[in-house]
Protein backbone atom coordinates (compact mmCIF):
# COMPACT_ATOMS: atom_id res chain seq x y z
CA UNK A 1 0.00 0.00 0.00
CA UNK A 2 1.73 3.47 -1.33
CA UNK A 3 0.32 5.15 1.89
CA UNK A 4 -0.30 4.37 5.81
CA UNK A 5 -1.42 6.17 8.72
CA UNK A 6 -0.48 4.79 11.93
CA UNK A 7 -0.09 5.01 15.79
CA UNK A 8 2.93 2.65 15.43
CA UNK A 9 6.34 3.68 14.45
CA UNK A 10 7.64 2.23 11.07
CA UNK A 11 11.42 1.32 10.33
CA UNK A 12 12.48 3.98 7.60
CA UNK A 13 15.65 1.38 6.53
CA UNK A 14 12.80 -1.63 5.64
CA UNK A 15 10.46 0.59 3.91
CA UNK A 16 13.47 1.92 1.85
CA UNK A 17 14.67 -1.55 1.09
CA UNK A 18 11.40 -2.85 -0.02
CA UNK A 19 10.78 0.03 -2.18
CA UNK A 20 14.11 0.10 -3.56
CA UNK A 21 14.58 -3.56 -4.58
CA UNK A 22 10.95 -4.19 -5.63
CA UNK A 23 12.15 -3.02 -9.07
CA UNK A 24 15.44 -3.13 -10.91
CA UNK A 25 15.15 -0.05 -13.23
CA UNK A 26 15.79 2.19 -10.04
CA UNK A 27 18.55 3.94 -9.95
CA UNK A 28 17.97 6.26 -6.83
CA UNK A 29 16.15 6.52 -3.92
CA UNK A 30 15.14 9.59 -1.74
CA UNK A 31 13.55 9.49 1.60
CA UNK A 32 12.35 11.95 3.92
CA UNK A 33 11.86 11.42 7.57
CA UNK A 34 10.09 13.56 9.60
CA UNK A 35 10.72 13.89 13.72
CA UNK A 36 9.57 15.58 16.69
CA UNK A 37 11.94 17.99 17.49
CA UNK A 38 12.92 19.02 20.96
CA UNK A 39 12.13 22.37 20.98
CA UNK A 40 9.80 24.69 18.99
CA UNK A 41 10.11 28.69 18.87
CA UNK A 42 12.63 27.92 21.60
CA UNK A 43 9.65 26.25 24.01
CA UNK A 44 10.85 22.78 24.92
CA UNK A 45 8.04 19.95 24.15
CA UNK A 46 7.45 17.41 25.93
CA UNK A 47 4.96 15.74 23.74
CA UNK A 48 3.88 15.69 20.51
CA UNK A 49 0.19 14.61 19.53
CA UNK A 50 -0.91 14.27 15.62
CA UNK A 51 -4.68 14.10 15.36
CA UNK A 52 -6.26 13.60 11.72
CA UNK A 53 -9.59 13.33 10.03
CA UNK A 54 -10.02 9.35 9.56
CA UNK A 55 -12.26 9.12 6.91
CA UNK A 56 -10.37 11.64 4.38
CA UNK A 57 -6.51 11.14 4.98
CA UNK A 58 -5.52 8.26 3.42
CA UNK A 59 -7.43 9.62 0.52
CA UNK A 60 -5.88 12.65 0.57
CA UNK A 61 -2.42 11.62 0.76
CA UNK A 62 -2.96 9.01 -1.94
CA UNK A 63 -4.56 12.14 -4.06
CA UNK A 64 -1.03 13.60 -3.50
CA UNK A 65 1.10 10.32 -4.44
CA UNK A 66 -0.75 10.15 -7.58
CA UNK A 67 0.07 13.79 -8.41
CA UNK A 68 3.56 13.23 -7.81
CA UNK A 69 3.39 10.01 -10.00
CA UNK A 70 1.17 12.26 -13.15
CA UNK A 71 3.93 15.21 -12.49
CA UNK A 72 7.53 13.63 -12.26
CA UNK A 73 9.05 11.09 -14.11
CA UNK A 74 9.58 8.19 -11.07
CA UNK A 75 8.55 4.43 -10.75
CA UNK A 76 6.94 4.29 -7.45
CA UNK A 77 6.19 6.63 -3.83
CA UNK A 78 5.15 5.72 -0.48
CA UNK A 79 4.09 7.73 2.43
CA UNK A 80 3.54 6.44 5.83
CA UNK A 81 2.12 9.10 8.39
CA UNK A 82 2.10 8.43 12.25
CA UNK A 83 -0.79 9.95 14.65
CA UNK A 84 -1.67 9.95 18.13
CA UNK A 85 1.48 10.57 21.50
CA UNK A 86 4.57 11.15 20.08
CA UNK A 87 7.57 12.13 22.18
CA UNK A 88 10.64 14.47 21.00
CA UNK A 89 12.88 12.28 18.60
CA UNK A 90 10.06 9.80 17.28
CA UNK A 91 9.46 9.90 13.99
CA UNK A 92 6.00 11.45 12.26
CA UNK A 93 6.23 10.41 8.52
CA UNK A 94 8.09 9.05 5.78
CA UNK A 95 8.08 9.96 2.56
CA UNK A 96 10.25 7.43 -0.04
CA UNK A 97 10.41 7.98 -3.83
CA UNK A 98 12.19 5.87 -6.47
CA UNK A 99 13.03 6.74 -10.00
CA UNK A 100 15.75 5.84 -12.49
CA UNK A 101 16.93 9.24 -12.04
CA UNK A 102 17.88 11.46 -9.11
CA UNK A 103 16.22 15.07 -10.24
CA UNK A 104 12.67 13.57 -10.56
CA UNK A 105 13.06 11.88 -7.33
CA UNK A 106 14.32 14.70 -5.31
CA UNK A 107 11.60 17.04 -7.02
CA UNK A 108 8.73 14.33 -6.13
CA UNK A 109 9.70 13.93 -2.90
CA UNK A 110 9.92 17.31 -2.16
CA UNK A 111 6.92 17.67 -3.42
CA UNK A 112 5.04 15.15 -1.11
CA UNK A 113 6.33 16.71 1.86
CA UNK A 114 4.97 20.46 0.33
CA UNK A 115 1.36 19.06 -0.51
CA UNK A 116 1.09 17.23 2.68
CA UNK A 117 1.92 20.07 4.83
CA UNK A 118 -0.60 21.58 3.53
CA UNK A 119 -3.41 19.39 1.87
CA UNK A 120 -3.14 16.59 4.23
CA UNK A 121 -5.73 16.55 7.37
CA UNK A 122 -2.83 16.36 10.58
CA UNK A 123 -3.03 18.69 13.16
CA UNK A 124 -0.30 18.93 15.63
CA UNK A 125 -0.77 19.54 19.54
CA UNK A 126 2.20 20.28 21.62
CA UNK A 127 2.74 19.87 25.45
CA UNK A 128 4.86 22.00 26.90
CA UNK A 129 5.71 23.22 30.36
CA UNK A 130 2.92 25.54 30.57
CA UNK A 131 0.54 23.75 28.81
CA UNK A 132 -0.74 22.83 26.02
CA UNK A 133 -1.21 23.89 22.72
CA UNK A 134 -2.00 23.45 18.71
CA UNK A 135 0.59 24.43 16.46
CA UNK A 136 -0.15 26.77 13.90
CA UNK A 137 0.43 26.59 10.07
CA UNK A 138 3.20 28.39 9.12
CA UNK A 139 3.10 30.84 5.93
CA UNK A 140 6.50 29.17 4.66
CA UNK A 141 4.38 25.79 4.25
CA UNK A 142 1.92 27.54 1.66
CA UNK A 143 4.84 29.30 -0.24
CA UNK A 144 6.65 25.87 -0.36
CA UNK A 145 4.05 24.14 -2.01
CA UNK A 146 2.76 27.25 -3.94
CA UNK A 147 6.22 26.97 -5.62
CA UNK A 148 4.62 23.45 -7.71
CA UNK B 1 -43.02 21.86 -0.12
CA UNK B 2 -40.02 23.11 1.11
CA UNK B 3 -38.75 22.33 -2.74
CA UNK B 4 -40.59 24.94 -3.98
CA UNK B 5 -38.21 27.51 -2.62
CA UNK B 6 -35.32 26.15 -2.94
CA UNK B 7 -33.47 21.89 -1.75
CA UNK B 8 -34.01 20.09 1.05
CA UNK B 9 -30.33 20.23 2.65
CA UNK B 10 -29.12 17.70 5.27
CA UNK B 11 -25.65 17.90 5.96
CA UNK B 12 -23.15 16.11 8.51
CA UNK B 13 -20.55 18.66 9.84
CA UNK B 14 -17.77 17.41 11.18
CA UNK B 15 -15.30 19.75 13.36
CA UNK B 16 -11.72 18.91 14.01
CA UNK B 17 -8.50 19.98 16.18
CA UNK B 18 -9.04 23.74 17.81
CA UNK B 19 -12.11 24.31 16.27
CA UNK B 20 -13.45 20.55 17.63
CA UNK B 21 -12.08 22.20 21.28
CA UNK B 22 -13.40 25.49 20.92
CA UNK B 23 -17.30 23.85 19.79
CA UNK B 24 -16.90 21.48 22.18
CA UNK B 25 -18.09 18.64 19.64
CA UNK B 26 -16.75 16.83 16.90
CA UNK B 27 -19.73 17.14 14.64
CA UNK B 28 -23.36 17.36 14.42
CA UNK B 29 -26.12 17.03 12.00
CA UNK B 30 -27.43 20.21 10.42
CA UNK B 31 -30.18 21.11 8.31
CA UNK B 32 -29.68 23.85 6.39
CA UNK B 33 -32.66 26.17 6.12
CA UNK B 34 -34.35 26.20 2.50
CA UNK B 35 -31.24 27.82 0.13
CA UNK B 36 -31.24 27.81 -4.20
CA UNK B 37 -27.85 27.31 -4.58
CA UNK B 38 -26.30 26.17 -1.15
CA UNK B 39 -22.38 26.23 -0.70
CA UNK B 40 -19.80 25.84 1.98
CA UNK B 41 -20.25 29.76 2.99
CA UNK B 42 -23.81 29.36 3.54
CA UNK B 43 -23.63 26.63 6.45
CA UNK B 44 -20.20 28.64 7.87
CA UNK B 45 -23.12 31.73 7.96
CA UNK B 46 -25.67 29.61 10.11
CA UNK B 47 -23.39 28.98 12.13
CA UNK B 48 -21.75 31.84 12.76
CA UNK B 49 -25.15 33.24 13.20
CA UNK B 50 -25.54 31.01 16.72
CA UNK B 51 -22.53 33.55 18.36
CA UNK B 52 -20.23 32.56 20.46
CA UNK B 53 -17.45 30.29 19.59
CA UNK B 54 -18.98 30.13 16.13
CA UNK B 55 -19.23 33.16 15.66
CA UNK B 56 -15.57 34.28 16.81
CA UNK B 57 -13.48 31.04 15.88
CA UNK B 58 -15.35 31.71 12.08
CA UNK B 59 -15.00 35.07 11.90
CA UNK B 60 -14.05 36.73 8.62
CA UNK B 61 -10.42 36.63 8.23
CA UNK B 62 -9.88 33.96 10.72
CA UNK B 63 -7.95 30.80 8.49
CA UNK B 64 -10.80 27.64 8.11
CA UNK B 65 -10.50 25.23 5.59
CA UNK B 66 -13.19 23.04 4.33
CA UNK B 67 -13.35 19.53 2.95
CA UNK B 68 -16.85 17.84 1.41
CA UNK B 69 -17.40 14.12 1.51
CA UNK B 70 -13.54 14.50 2.30
CA UNK B 71 -12.00 16.52 -0.30
CA UNK B 72 -10.42 19.80 0.27
CA UNK B 73 -12.97 22.27 -1.13
CA UNK B 74 -13.53 26.44 -1.20
CA UNK B 75 -15.88 28.09 0.68
CA UNK B 76 -17.61 28.71 -2.93
CA UNK B 77 -17.80 24.90 -3.15
CA UNK B 78 -21.72 23.78 -3.77
CA UNK B 79 -23.26 21.21 -1.18
CA UNK B 80 -25.81 18.46 -1.58
CA UNK B 81 -28.28 16.66 0.85
CA UNK B 82 -26.24 14.06 2.57
CA UNK B 83 -22.90 16.18 2.00
CA UNK B 84 -20.25 15.83 5.00
CA UNK B 85 -18.72 19.12 5.57
CA UNK B 86 -15.98 19.12 7.65
CA UNK B 87 -14.69 22.48 8.90
CA UNK B 88 -10.84 22.62 10.20
CA UNK B 89 -8.19 24.87 10.69
CA UNK B 90 -5.29 25.16 8.29
CA UNK B 91 -3.75 21.30 8.53
CA UNK B 92 -0.17 21.21 10.38
CA UNK B 93 1.30 17.78 9.71
CA UNK B 94 4.47 16.07 8.28
CA UNK C 1 33.21 9.82 10.52
CA UNK C 2 31.01 11.92 7.78
CA UNK C 3 32.45 10.59 4.70
CA UNK C 4 33.32 7.11 4.30
CA UNK C 5 34.73 5.02 0.99
CA UNK C 6 33.65 1.23 1.23
CA UNK C 7 34.04 -1.55 -0.40
CA UNK C 8 31.40 -3.39 1.69
CA UNK C 9 27.56 -2.68 1.53
CA UNK C 10 26.02 -0.13 3.84
CA UNK C 11 22.85 -0.03 6.36
CA UNK C 12 21.16 2.73 5.26
CA UNK C 13 18.34 2.57 7.94
CA UNK C 14 21.00 2.17 10.13
CA UNK C 15 23.34 5.07 9.32
CA UNK C 16 20.35 7.50 9.12
CA UNK C 17 18.52 6.42 12.00
CA UNK C 18 22.13 7.00 13.41
CA UNK C 19 22.45 10.54 11.97
CA UNK C 20 18.81 11.18 13.31
CA UNK C 21 18.70 10.01 16.62
CA UNK C 22 22.58 11.84 17.52
CA UNK C 23 20.50 14.98 17.99
CA UNK C 24 16.91 15.88 18.94
CA UNK C 25 17.19 19.41 17.19
CA UNK C 26 16.59 17.56 14.30
CA UNK C 27 13.05 17.76 12.76
CA UNK C 28 14.12 16.45 8.94
CA UNK C 29 15.89 13.66 7.75
CA UNK C 30 16.89 13.69 3.68
CA UNK C 31 18.47 10.98 2.39
CA UNK C 32 19.82 9.80 -0.77
CA UNK C 33 20.75 6.41 -1.88
CA UNK C 34 22.13 5.72 -5.72
CA UNK C 35 21.68 1.86 -6.82
CA UNK C 36 22.89 0.00 -9.81
CA UNK C 37 20.25 -0.21 -12.64
CA UNK C 38 19.90 -3.44 -15.03
CA UNK C 39 19.88 -0.70 -17.93
CA UNK C 40 21.74 1.78 -19.17
CA UNK C 41 21.02 3.65 -22.46
CA UNK C 42 19.07 0.40 -22.90
CA UNK C 43 21.49 -2.27 -22.70
CA UNK C 44 21.41 -4.72 -19.93
CA UNK C 45 24.20 -4.28 -17.60
CA UNK C 46 26.28 -7.28 -15.73
CA UNK C 47 28.23 -5.62 -13.71
CA UNK C 48 29.60 -2.03 -12.67
CA UNK C 49 33.30 -1.67 -11.41
CA UNK C 50 33.62 1.63 -8.89
CA UNK C 51 37.10 2.84 -9.73
CA UNK C 52 37.90 5.63 -7.39
CA UNK C 53 41.44 8.13 -6.67
CA UNK C 54 42.37 6.41 -3.34
CA UNK C 55 44.64 9.48 -2.27
CA UNK C 56 41.77 12.02 -3.10
CA UNK C 57 38.91 10.41 -2.19
CA UNK C 58 37.93 10.82 1.08
CA UNK C 59 38.85 14.60 0.95
CA UNK C 60 36.95 15.44 -2.10
CA UNK C 61 33.88 14.11 -0.34
CA UNK C 62 34.51 16.25 2.81
CA UNK C 63 35.18 19.15 1.10
CA UNK C 64 31.52 18.70 -0.17
CA UNK C 65 30.20 18.10 2.61
CA UNK C 66 31.81 20.96 4.66
CA UNK C 67 30.77 23.15 1.40
CA UNK C 68 26.95 22.26 2.35
CA UNK C 69 27.35 22.74 5.75
CA UNK C 70 28.47 26.46 4.97
CA UNK C 71 25.55 27.26 2.36
CA UNK C 72 22.76 25.68 4.19
CA UNK C 73 21.23 25.72 7.82
CA UNK C 74 21.68 22.21 8.51
CA UNK C 75 22.92 19.95 11.70
CA UNK C 76 24.97 17.04 10.04
CA UNK C 77 26.10 15.75 6.79
CA UNK C 78 27.09 12.06 6.01
CA UNK C 79 28.31 10.34 2.78
CA UNK C 80 28.99 6.78 2.41
CA UNK C 81 30.54 5.45 -1.42
CA UNK C 82 31.35 2.13 -2.41
CA UNK C 83 33.91 1.33 -5.11
CA UNK C 84 34.47 -2.11 -6.54
CA UNK C 85 32.40 -4.24 -8.51
CA UNK C 86 28.58 -4.19 -8.05
CA UNK C 87 25.91 -5.91 -9.18
CA UNK C 88 22.59 -4.33 -10.71
CA UNK C 89 20.32 -3.52 -7.51
CA UNK C 90 23.29 -3.19 -5.57
CA UNK C 91 23.78 0.49 -3.49
CA UNK C 92 26.48 2.78 -4.67
CA UNK C 93 26.27 6.11 -2.41
CA UNK C 94 24.31 7.16 0.14
CA UNK C 95 23.74 10.74 1.83
CA UNK C 96 21.79 11.31 4.73
CA UNK C 97 21.37 15.38 5.86
CA UNK C 98 19.85 16.29 9.26
CA UNK C 99 18.63 19.50 9.65
CA UNK C 100 15.72 21.34 12.24
CA UNK C 101 13.36 21.98 9.08
CA UNK C 102 13.29 20.17 5.57
CA UNK C 103 13.96 22.52 3.34
CA UNK C 104 17.66 23.47 3.80
CA UNK C 105 18.08 19.43 4.15
CA UNK C 106 16.41 18.48 0.53
CA UNK C 107 18.59 21.61 -0.82
CA UNK C 108 21.70 20.41 1.19
CA UNK C 109 21.27 16.72 0.07
CA UNK C 110 20.71 17.25 -3.68
CA UNK C 111 23.76 19.84 -3.45
CA UNK C 112 25.93 17.32 -1.87
CA UNK C 113 24.86 14.25 -5.28
CA UNK C 114 25.36 17.32 -7.28
CA UNK C 115 28.42 18.21 -6.70
CA UNK C 116 29.74 14.64 -5.45
CA UNK C 117 28.72 13.57 -9.89
CA UNK C 118 30.98 15.96 -10.92
CA UNK C 119 33.70 16.55 -8.00
CA UNK C 120 34.38 13.19 -6.30
CA UNK C 121 37.24 11.05 -8.35
CA UNK C 122 34.54 8.26 -9.18
CA UNK C 123 34.38 6.31 -12.24
CA UNK C 124 31.89 3.93 -13.01
CA UNK C 125 32.41 1.01 -15.91
CA UNK C 126 29.66 -1.26 -17.22
CA UNK C 127 29.82 -4.63 -18.19
CA UNK C 128 27.42 -5.41 -20.99
CA UNK C 129 27.08 -8.83 -22.80
CA UNK C 130 28.79 -6.65 -25.65
CA UNK C 131 32.19 -6.31 -23.54
CA UNK C 132 32.94 -3.70 -21.12
CA UNK C 133 32.78 -0.22 -21.47
CA UNK C 134 33.40 3.34 -18.99
CA UNK C 135 30.60 5.40 -18.53
CA UNK C 136 30.63 8.69 -20.27
CA UNK C 137 29.82 11.81 -17.88
CA UNK C 138 26.62 13.21 -18.29
CA UNK C 139 25.90 16.85 -19.47
CA UNK C 140 23.18 16.83 -17.07
CA UNK C 141 25.52 16.73 -14.17
CA UNK C 142 27.14 19.61 -15.06
CA UNK C 143 23.90 21.64 -15.68
CA UNK C 144 22.67 20.09 -11.84
CA UNK C 145 26.09 21.59 -9.88
CA UNK C 146 26.01 24.22 -12.08
CA UNK C 147 22.49 25.31 -10.18
CA UNK C 148 24.36 25.79 -7.18
CA UNK D 1 72.74 25.72 -13.20
CA UNK D 2 69.03 24.34 -13.96
CA UNK D 3 67.15 27.31 -11.84
CA UNK D 4 69.09 29.99 -14.38
CA UNK D 5 66.41 29.48 -16.45
CA UNK D 6 63.43 27.42 -14.87
CA UNK D 7 62.61 25.91 -11.64
CA UNK D 8 63.34 21.86 -11.77
CA UNK D 9 60.23 20.32 -11.25
CA UNK D 10 59.71 16.46 -11.01
CA UNK D 11 56.52 15.53 -10.72
CA UNK D 12 54.87 11.83 -9.41
CA UNK D 13 51.83 11.65 -12.53
CA UNK D 14 48.76 9.54 -11.54
CA UNK D 15 46.28 8.04 -14.45
CA UNK D 16 43.22 7.16 -13.31
CA UNK D 17 39.79 5.00 -15.26
CA UNK D 18 39.95 5.40 -19.10
CA UNK D 19 43.60 7.01 -19.21
CA UNK D 20 44.95 4.72 -16.91
CA UNK D 21 43.98 1.70 -19.41
CA UNK D 22 44.64 3.93 -22.49
CA UNK D 23 47.79 4.60 -21.24
CA UNK D 24 48.99 1.42 -19.91
CA UNK D 25 50.01 2.60 -16.71
CA UNK D 26 48.54 3.71 -13.49
CA UNK D 27 51.25 6.32 -13.52
CA UNK D 28 54.59 7.54 -13.18
CA UNK D 29 57.29 9.96 -12.41
CA UNK D 30 58.02 12.79 -14.76
CA UNK D 31 61.25 15.33 -14.89
CA UNK D 32 59.27 18.61 -16.43
CA UNK D 33 62.06 20.77 -18.96
CA UNK D 34 62.74 23.56 -17.01
CA UNK D 35 60.09 26.07 -17.47
CA UNK D 36 59.51 29.51 -15.74
CA UNK D 37 55.75 29.08 -14.66
CA UNK D 38 55.16 25.69 -14.99
CA UNK D 39 51.42 24.79 -15.02
CA UNK D 40 49.42 21.55 -15.08
CA UNK D 41 49.23 22.32 -19.41
CA UNK D 42 52.76 22.08 -19.81
CA UNK D 43 52.54 18.68 -18.16
CA UNK D 44 50.00 17.69 -20.50
CA UNK D 45 51.73 19.22 -23.67
CA UNK D 46 54.87 17.25 -22.36
CA UNK D 47 53.22 14.23 -22.55
CA UNK D 48 51.38 14.75 -25.67
CA UNK D 49 54.24 15.45 -27.46
CA UNK D 50 55.13 11.47 -27.17
CA UNK D 51 52.59 10.92 -29.74
CA UNK D 52 50.23 7.68 -29.50
CA UNK D 53 47.28 7.23 -26.97
CA UNK D 54 48.71 10.24 -25.12
CA UNK D 55 48.19 12.59 -28.22
CA UNK D 56 45.28 11.14 -28.96
CA UNK D 57 43.72 10.82 -25.39
CA UNK D 58 44.89 14.32 -24.37
CA UNK D 59 44.26 16.48 -27.72
CA UNK D 60 42.32 19.41 -27.43
CA UNK D 61 38.81 19.51 -26.95
CA UNK D 62 39.09 16.01 -25.34
CA UNK D 63 37.47 16.15 -21.83
CA UNK D 64 40.35 15.81 -19.07
CA UNK D 65 40.09 16.12 -15.95
CA UNK D 66 42.78 17.30 -13.34
CA UNK D 67 43.90 17.22 -9.66
CA UNK D 68 47.23 18.55 -8.32
CA UNK D 69 48.10 16.99 -4.92
CA UNK D 70 44.82 15.60 -4.84
CA UNK D 71 42.88 18.66 -5.59
CA UNK D 72 40.45 19.45 -8.40
CA UNK D 73 42.27 22.17 -10.72
CA UNK D 74 42.17 23.97 -13.84
CA UNK D 75 44.80 23.59 -16.61
CA UNK D 76 46.18 26.61 -16.16
CA UNK D 77 46.89 25.96 -12.47
CA UNK D 78 50.32 26.29 -11.57
CA UNK D 79 52.55 23.17 -10.34
CA UNK D 80 55.99 23.12 -8.28
CA UNK D 81 58.54 20.31 -7.84
CA UNK D 82 57.51 17.69 -5.80
CA UNK D 83 53.39 17.67 -7.04
CA UNK D 84 51.39 14.80 -7.79
CA UNK D 85 49.37 15.98 -10.75
CA UNK D 86 46.46 13.11 -11.77
CA UNK D 87 45.17 13.22 -15.03
CA UNK D 88 41.93 11.39 -15.63
CA UNK D 89 38.63 11.97 -17.18
CA UNK D 90 35.45 13.41 -16.08
CA UNK D 91 34.13 11.98 -13.52
CA UNK D 92 31.22 9.34 -13.07
CA UNK D 93 30.32 8.45 -9.49
CA UNK D 94 27.24 8.11 -7.23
Amino acid sequence: MPVRVQSDDFDGGAEIAKLRTADRSVGAVVAFIGTVRDLNDDAAISELTLEHYPGMTESALQEIVDEAKARFDIRDALVVHRVGALAPGDQIVLVVVTGAHRGMAFDACEFVMDYLKTRAPFWKKERREDGERWVEARASDDEAAARW
Amino acid sequence: MRDSVGNLVRLRLVYLARLREAFSSAGERLELAPHDAPTVAAVVATLRARGGAFESELAPGRAVRFAVNQRLVRADHPIADGDEVAIFPPVTGG
